[in-house]
């Protein structure tokens, strides 16, 4: 690519375009690719979308007008991209997506990949559930907090989860809704389950960690043991997380690991060296469980 | 264009009375929201004494609602005088992360007792309230159109609250600060107390005081109330203050119930809720008329609202909807254009709507 | 004879009040129609049914012999009325321009051709000898312009009926003139005009007939030769009503009472030229000027409404610094201003509010006064001032224009001010109710309050005026004292002296 | 005798008046100040002012000015459109869907898209006109409205392949000098265009000022008040859904989350460009100017390229309050009547 725009000497300028700063995952995500995009070898240029996909397409065309080496970022929406993408790779510009991927007609827009599967992590929570609940009887009844409307990760996770669960018969997902991916609606929603199932909740999955704490809370306060009475499992694996499980208070959170700024680096190495790069590069991610909390919060940096 | 109430002024029968008060619809509309919520779900309504607490739906909506109660009490009176604020959820959210941060800091260099909790106290409304002035002095002193001011607040609020929390979520573990969002007192929650005692207090103020008739005269029309030696300019200016507090306050409750603040998330399009529970209560956005018992009915629909489509369990997809169909549904009850279509349609089904 | 427009057995409810109760009119093509009545007689709103703002209860109209129903004044519009209402109803925010052609704009290629637009507002107005920048917004202007050219615009629609609702309330003489001769231009290619006004020389200069109403019913329809003026108020009002004729006892002020308020070299770029003014204790100063002398700019001067660039103001001998009307109101002064519907009511708050709401602001938003203090206030001046509404407690813009323009008055006199500043205040009040009005002025300067009186009738100036203040041209052209000849005064405030 | 005395207080006039006039001095400032913004950023920042940043700032922008002239006329009147993102939001998901689902060509599917937003806007001005209902809370109705009925067609966002479509959107037209302009912006600026005739020549346009000067006064004065009333909400509609193709050839995409908060930066812009939020007084051509600078804001932090999330926000709050304090200041006289013409 035409570095003009780009840095001094040689190092290699990234356009990193960031979703936002919507959640603590989201926040531990942007601080790893920082640290691990710092000068002098990189040159950061970083955008913050506000969980907007057309300021990203701004962002992407801006990087793209200054002319910087590599460009990376994490798509808010899955579709949406060809135009864009057609322009860096008209300029030369190679791109590395980040955290999801993107549906393109031409494969060849983006160089790679590197990030969770939110789907594999919906089956992940699923699987965990089945082994969990091993030997009791059905109708094991299952309620779900919800992400954002529409959002990926509440679309994958919801499918991932359901195909798995859909499998046993012995379970029902009796209420499902969202609670946008906050603590504050992740009670007041679990609060209105409590309310309208009584008793008669023996699972919750929760799509992040957040939603999840919220509902302990709620379940606390209508006097039932959370991790007990309740089972609940949820995805992202933040340090709030690990502390409930260590309290006894979560079951499992299936990790989906922010911290992929080293990898992300070394991609963009190679990928502005020309060098070969498999199109699809996986994060190292888990599922926790209260006995592994106590061992595993220290290691938490997020 | 002259406006021809055949209800008013004449000494009326009790019932037209009725129909003819400003609360009644809004009233009205909460009433059969509850109703149609007990007849789906019979539990709805119910009410039960259990560990000392009153516990059932209604007290839970009292209860969530109490945020937007105390949010639409100061967004009320600055649109009654012609102003708006939309940045409450920003502030609710500065409020929030202040205070946690506060009891952060406190608590980490040993404060203990309940030294950490008035301390968070103070610190969140005082900087609401001046989050509240800067509004102000934007819109009075520098003249600015009140959505364009209150929106720079609105983007960078947000920013400020994320600064201060570096992006995280804070969470709280000290337990004093959780009896403000999920203490009771003589069983009921205590949202409902502050809520309340702010409701309270301020209603009497303004029937008390002359504050009532000056905001209705400034947001009807500024520039008599100031050629009539109304000191418009330092009431609106205090007026957005009182947002500002207001808001504080909900961030308080907000925090405090989940133990935590989300610089990011905490009173999400808050703004809007609040608009649209002031004008549900009959209170006109253009300035001028406002009804403080209206906005507090306003913000009680608008929880109902919420929990019934928690209660009812229609698919996340569909909430919006729903909560549209039925906001219009509130909204076409309180139009008299439109009730009376709807007895003239009545009256001669055969001729129907010229 | 040829009936244009004939209405017969109008009915008009408002809640509680009975607006009109078989009031009727029958308007004849080429002639002057003036109607009478006392404020909340019932003019406007026969206006108003005959053009489609309001429906009638009951009643009919006829148009050319033909029954019509206008829904709209649009309706109206289209069946050949052309209507200037009480108050000006046109559009602040707009050119003049625009406001004298909007609804039938000239086009070009199915735009609007802007370039005819201006040129046809200039020729409208050129009508009335008016010469205007057209493309300013006519907030711009005062009130007596956007008066005349609410009436040009009318003028501009070709139609059969002209009505005109008090068109003469804030114009001066020469405007008043000017108007005339229109009117008479279109009495003579055979227009019907009907005309509302509270000066009784103004019906026996133009009018070939009047319609009196009286709480809303018909008294009757006379030509003026049959109706001299005792008779004609007595019809309006249903009682003898003596006609005050000048005033005898203007008082010496003595040269040691008090000054209440001093204003020297005051002045405003673009506004007033250096004005020194004095009003003492006691005294009635009544303030003349062709329209656009400078006179409401100096009573805002004097109130704090606006900044002064030069001179000192002092009150009492002190000086002061008014920076806000409440600084002003504070220290015991009071402005009733002229433009009623923009600066004085608070249309939609009650009569009570709006007559306590100045002495409430001068206490202060804490203090507020009693209920029922609040009440016996407002009672006592509508009574005081014959305020005619259905209660204490009814919305301001419900009352007909003249008592709005009272409750403004009292809110200004419940103040009771050390000095008050009245701008045109008898602006659309009744000739029975002016008569009251300019009584308790006088009363209240005997016990002590000093007045500034501004109008542009020459007979109140003389009559009230203990001492004629004259500006010209924004500066003062001079001082007469109280009682000089007519004469002296219109020549000084035309610069003929 | 008062024909002179009427002279005598129209003194001044000429050409200098022209600047005097606070309806075009607010204009004018709103350009110095963006112009004097995009010098601020071409110092700071290499590159800045490549004549391609100021297309890209209408190319980008191109479904937010089409809004946003549309919410012209809606404040213009008093009022306020709080549904146009999540109509956006809808067209694009169903045009989507119809087109990669339901086998539609583009072009009749824009059509319905067309309509249906047209037909969504009256509805909406028909309550607000007919039963006298605040603008404020039934196009927030309307708002959930859409933005349900979008998740309702398709929760997941769907990408368009149609051939057409996609050349559509690749389109670009070169201006020369390596610079080029795509179809959504050109769609853009006719709808500009098409708006401010309508605006300042038409019938329709001059009687939404009257009724933002006072309705009252406009219905004395014979206007087709409730028509137009209709009618505006149905423009603001028509514009949103056009905002929405634009959106798909801008994205190639239908999601039911696209232009979330649109509704506030269409708004700002308005107000920005010098439009009274009280209705009556204000030119589509400062909303072209409230649009771009919140493009440019955008654009100066884009290339800045060093602010975490929060000082983004930060910035940008910064960034709109130095603007409208400056315009403030600059424009002495207060934001006074002027529907101006011509
Ligand atoms: N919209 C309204 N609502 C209630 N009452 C009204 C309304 N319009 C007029 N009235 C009442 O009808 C009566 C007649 O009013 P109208 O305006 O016709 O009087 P008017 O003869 O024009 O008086 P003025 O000389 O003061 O203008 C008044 O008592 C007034 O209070
Ligand atoms: N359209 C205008 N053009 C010029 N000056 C105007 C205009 N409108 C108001 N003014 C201001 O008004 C002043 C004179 O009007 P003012 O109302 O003070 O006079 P007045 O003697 O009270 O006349 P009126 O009889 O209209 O009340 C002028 O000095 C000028 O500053
Ligand atoms: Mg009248
Ligand atoms: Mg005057």
């Amino acid at each position: 690519g035409g570095g003009e725009g780009g840095g001094a000497g040689d190092s290699i300028t990234v356009g990193f375009s960031q979703v936002g700063a919507e959640s603590e995952w989201r926040t531990a995500n942007t601080r790893s690719v920082k640290e691990a995009l710092a000068p002098p070898e990189f040159n950061l240029r970083f955008s913050d979308a506000q969980q907007k996909q057309e300021n990203q397409i701004k962002a992407l065309r801006s990087f793209i007008a200054q002319g910087v080496d590599v460009i990376a970022f994490s798509p808010v929406v899955e579709t949406g991209w060809d135009t864009v993408l057609q322009e860096a790779k008209a300029a030369g510009i190679p791109v590395v997506l980040t955290d999801r991927a993107v549906k393109v007609s031409d494969e060849s827009l983006y160089a790679t990949f590197i990030g969770s599967d939110f789907v594999e992590e919906g089956r992940r929570a699923a699987r965990w559930v089945i082994e969990d609940s091993e030997g009791k009887p059905g109708p094991i009844r299952i309620v779900e907090l919800q992400g954002t409307v529409g959002s990926a990760p509440a679309n994958d996770r919801m499918r991932g989860f359901k195909e798995v669960i859909g499998e046993d018969d012995r379970f029902v997902i009796v209420r499902s809704q969202s609670g946008d991916f906050t603590r504050a609606k992740g009670k007041e929603v679990m609060e209105a389950f409590l309310k309208a199932e009584g008793g008669n909740i023996d699972v919750l999955f929760a799509h992040n960690d957040d939603m999840a704490i919220g509902a302990i809370q709620a379940i606390e306060e209508a006097g039932l043991k959370p991790g007990t009475d309740i089972r609940i499992v949820s995805i992202d694996g933040v340090r709030g997380a690990f502390e409930a499980m260590k309290a006894g208070k979560l079951n499992a959170t299936v990790e989906c690991n922010p911290l992929l700024g080293p990898q992300l680096a070394q991609l963009i190495r190679d990928v502005h060296a020309g060098r070969e790069v498999p199109r699809r590069v996986v994060v190292e991610e888990g599922v926790f469980t209260q006995d592994q909390a106590e061992a595993e919060l220290p290691n938490r940096k997020y | 264009m002259a406006t021809t109430d055949p209800d008013a002024q004449a000494p009326l029968p009790l019932h037209r009375r009725m129909l003819a008060h400003p609360l009644f619809w809004p009233l009205l509309a909460l009433a059969l929201l509850l109703l149609g919520n007990g007849l789906l779900n019979p539990g709805f309504l119910a009410l039960e004494w259990r560990d000392g607490r009153l516990y059932g739906n209604l007290v839970d909506i009292a209860n969530r609602a109490a945020p937007l109660v105390l949010v639409s009490m100061g967004m009320t009176l600055v649109i009654a005088a012609r102003g708006l604020d939309i940045s409450v959820g920003a502030v609710l959210a500065i409020a929030a992360t202040v205070a946690a941060w506060t009891i952060g800091r406190m608590t980490a260099g040993g404060g203990t007792g309940l030294a950490p909790l008035f301390a968070a106290i103070g610190a969140a409304l005082a900087t609401a309230a001046l989050c509240g002035l800067w509004n102000g002095v934007l819109v009075v002193k520098v003249g600015m159109q009140p959505i364009i001011a209150t929106l720079i607040l609105m983007v960078a609020g947000r920013g400020v609250a994320q600064l201060i929390s570096g992006g995280n979520i804070l969470t709280i573990y000290y337990p004093p600060y959780s009896f403000l969002g999920t203490g009771f007192l003589f069983g009921l929650p205590f949202p409902l107390y502050v809520a309340g005692a702010l409701f309270v207090v301020l209603a009497l103020l303004l029937d008390r005081t002359a504050l009532g008739m000056f905001i209705r005269a400034i947001g009807h029309n500024p520039a008599a109330a100031r050629v009539a030696g109304v000191r418009a300019r330092a009431i609106t200016l205090w007026l957005y203050v009182f947002s500002g507090f207001c808001a504080g306050l909900a961030g308080l409750l907000v925090s405090s119930n989940v133990a935590s603040a989300d610089a990011n998330n905490a009173g999400q399009l808050l703004e809007l809720d609040a608009i649209l529970a002031v004008a549900l209560g009959g209170t006109a956005l253009a300035g001028g008329r406002f009804s403080l018992a209206g906005s507090l009915v306003g913000a009680l629909i608008i929880q109902t609202l919420t929990t019934t489509i928690y209660a009812i369990g229609v698919p996340p997809q569909v909430n919006y909807v729903v909560k549209a169909l039925l906001v219009v549904a509130v909204l076409l009850l309180q139009s008299p254009e439109f009730r009376a279509r709807v007895r003239a349609l009545a009256r001669r089904p055969a001729r129907g709507g010229a | 004879m040829s009936h244009v427009l004939h209405a017969q057995g109008l009915r008009k409810r408002f809640g509680a009040t009975v607006a009109l109760d078989g009031a009727g009119l029958c308007l004849r093509a080429g002639e002057i129609h003036a109607l009478m009545g006392q404020n909340g007689a019932g003019k406007s709103t026969l206006i108003k049914l005959l053009t489609g703002v309001e429906r009638p209860d009951a009643g009919t109209v006829e148009l050319d012999g033909r029954p019509i129903a206008p829904s709209s004044p649009l309706e109206a519009q289209r069946e050949g009325i052309s209507t200037v209402y009480q108050e000006v109803n046109l559009c602040p925010n707009l050119s003049v321009a625009e406001n004298l052609h909007a609804g039938r704009y000239p086009r070009r290629f199915g735009l609007i051709d802007w370039r005819r637009v201006r040129a046809g507002a200039r020729e409208l107005l050129a009508q009335l000898h008016l010469d205007l920048d057209v493309d300013r917004p006519l907030a711009s202007y005062p009130v007596a312009i956007q008066q005349m050219v609410a009436i040009a615009r009318a003028l501009g629609v070709s139609a059969k009926v002209l009505i005109l609702d008090e068109p003469t309330s804030s114009l001066d003489e020469g405007e008043v003139q000017e108007l005339f001769a229109v009117m008479r231009r279109l009495r003579e290619q055979g227009m019907a005009i009907l005309f509302v006004t509270h000066f009784l020389d103004q019906v026996y200069a133009v009018s070939d007939r009047i319609t009196v109403l009286r709480n809303g019913t018909l008294v009757g329809e006379y030509t003026p030769g049959e109706l001299p003026q005792a008779a004609l108020v007595k019809a309006m009002v249903g009682r003898d009503v003596a006609l005050a004729e000048g005033r005898a006892d203007h008082a010496d002020i003595p040269a040691d009472a008090p000054v209440v308020l001093e204003a020297r070299g005051l002045a405003r770029r673009g506004a007033l030229h250096t004005v020194d003014l004095q009003v003492r204790a006691g005294e009635v100063v009544a303030l003349g000027g062709l329209l656009g002398s400078g006179r409401t700019e100096l009573a805002r001067l004097l109130f704090g409404l606006d900044r002064a660039d030069e001179g000192t103001l002092l009150l009492e001998g002190a000086r002061v610094d008014l920076r806000h009307p409440a600084d002003a109101v504070e220290r015991g002064l009071a402005l009733c201003p002229e433009e009623r519907k923009t600066e004085g009511i608070v249309a939609e708050l009650s009569v009570r509010e709006n007559i306590v709401l100045a002495l409430q602001a001068r206490r202060g938003w804490w203090r507020a006064l009693p209920r029922s203090r609040q009440d016996e206030l407002a009672r006592h001046y509508v009574e005081l001032l014959g305020v005619r509404t259905a209660g204490i407690e009814t919305p301001v813009g419900a009352l007909s224009g003249g008592n709005q323009q009272k409750v403004v008055l009292a809110r200004w006199l419940a103040t009771r001010p050390k000095l008050l500043i009245l701008d045109e205040p008898t602006r659309g009040i009744d000739i029975a109710a002016k008569q009251e009005i300019m009584g308790e002025v006088v009363r209240l300067a005997r016990e002590g309050m000093a007045v500034l009186f501004i109008s542009a009738e020459l007979e109140e100036l003389t009559r009230l005026g203990d001492r004629i203040v004259v500006l010209r041209e924004r500066r003062k052209a001079g001082e007469l004292p109280g009682g000089s000849e007519g004469a002296r005064v219109l020549d000084l405030i035309a610069g003929h002296a | 005798m008062s024909a002179v005395s009427l002279r005598a207080l129209l003194r001044g006039g000429g050409v200098a008046r022209l600047w005097r006039d606070p309806r075009y001095a607010s204009l004018a400032v709103t350009v110095s100040l963006f112009v004097a913004m995009s010098v601020a950023g071409g110092v700071l920042y290499d590159g800045f002012l490549r004549p391609q940043v100021f297309l890209n700032l209408l190319i980008d922008n191109s479904f937010l000015l089409i809004v946003a002239v549309g919410m012209t006329f809606v404040i213009l009147t008093g009022g306020i459109d709080l549904s146009v993102g999540a109509v956006i939001a809808f067209s694009t998901v169903l045009l989507a869907s119809l087109v990669q689902h339901h086998g539609w060509h583009p072009l009749p599917a824009i059509g319905a898209v067309l309509v249906l937003g047209t037909g969504f806007g009256a509805l909406m001005g028909v309550l607000i006109e007919r039963y006298r209902l605040q603008p404020f809370v039934v196009t927030l109705a309307g708002m959930f409205l859409a933005r349900g009925a979008a998740t309702l067609v398709s929760v997941d966002s769907i990408g368009i392949d149609h051939a057409f479509h996609v050349a559509v959107a690749s389109l670009r037209i070169p201006l020369g000098g390596r610079t080029s302009i795509s179809a959504g912006a050109l769609i853009a600026l006719l709808v500009v265009a098409v708006g401010a005739l309508l605006a300042a020549k038409t019938r329709f346009g001059r009687t939404v000022y009257a009724i933002g000067g006072n309705v009252q006064s406009a219905h004395l004065m014979g206007l087709p008040v409730e028509r137009t009333l209709v009618q505006v909400y149905a423009l603001s509609g028509f514009c949103s859904a056009l905002a929405g193709v634009v959106y798909t050839f801008y994205m190639l995409s239908g999601y039911s989350l696209h232009a979330t908060g649109l509704e506030l930066d269409a708004i700002a812009a308005v107000v920005i460009g010098g439009t009274l939020l009280a209705g009556g007084s204000g030119y589509v051509l400062g909303t072209v100017f409230g649009v771009l600078v919140l493009g440019l804001i955008q654009t100066l932090i884009a290339f800045d390229g060093t602010l975490s999330s929060w000082w983004t926000r930060i910035a940008i709050g910064v960034l709109l309050l130095a603007f409208c304090l400056l315009q403030r200041l600059l424009a002495r006289t207060g934001p006074a009547g002027g529907g101006g013409h011509g």
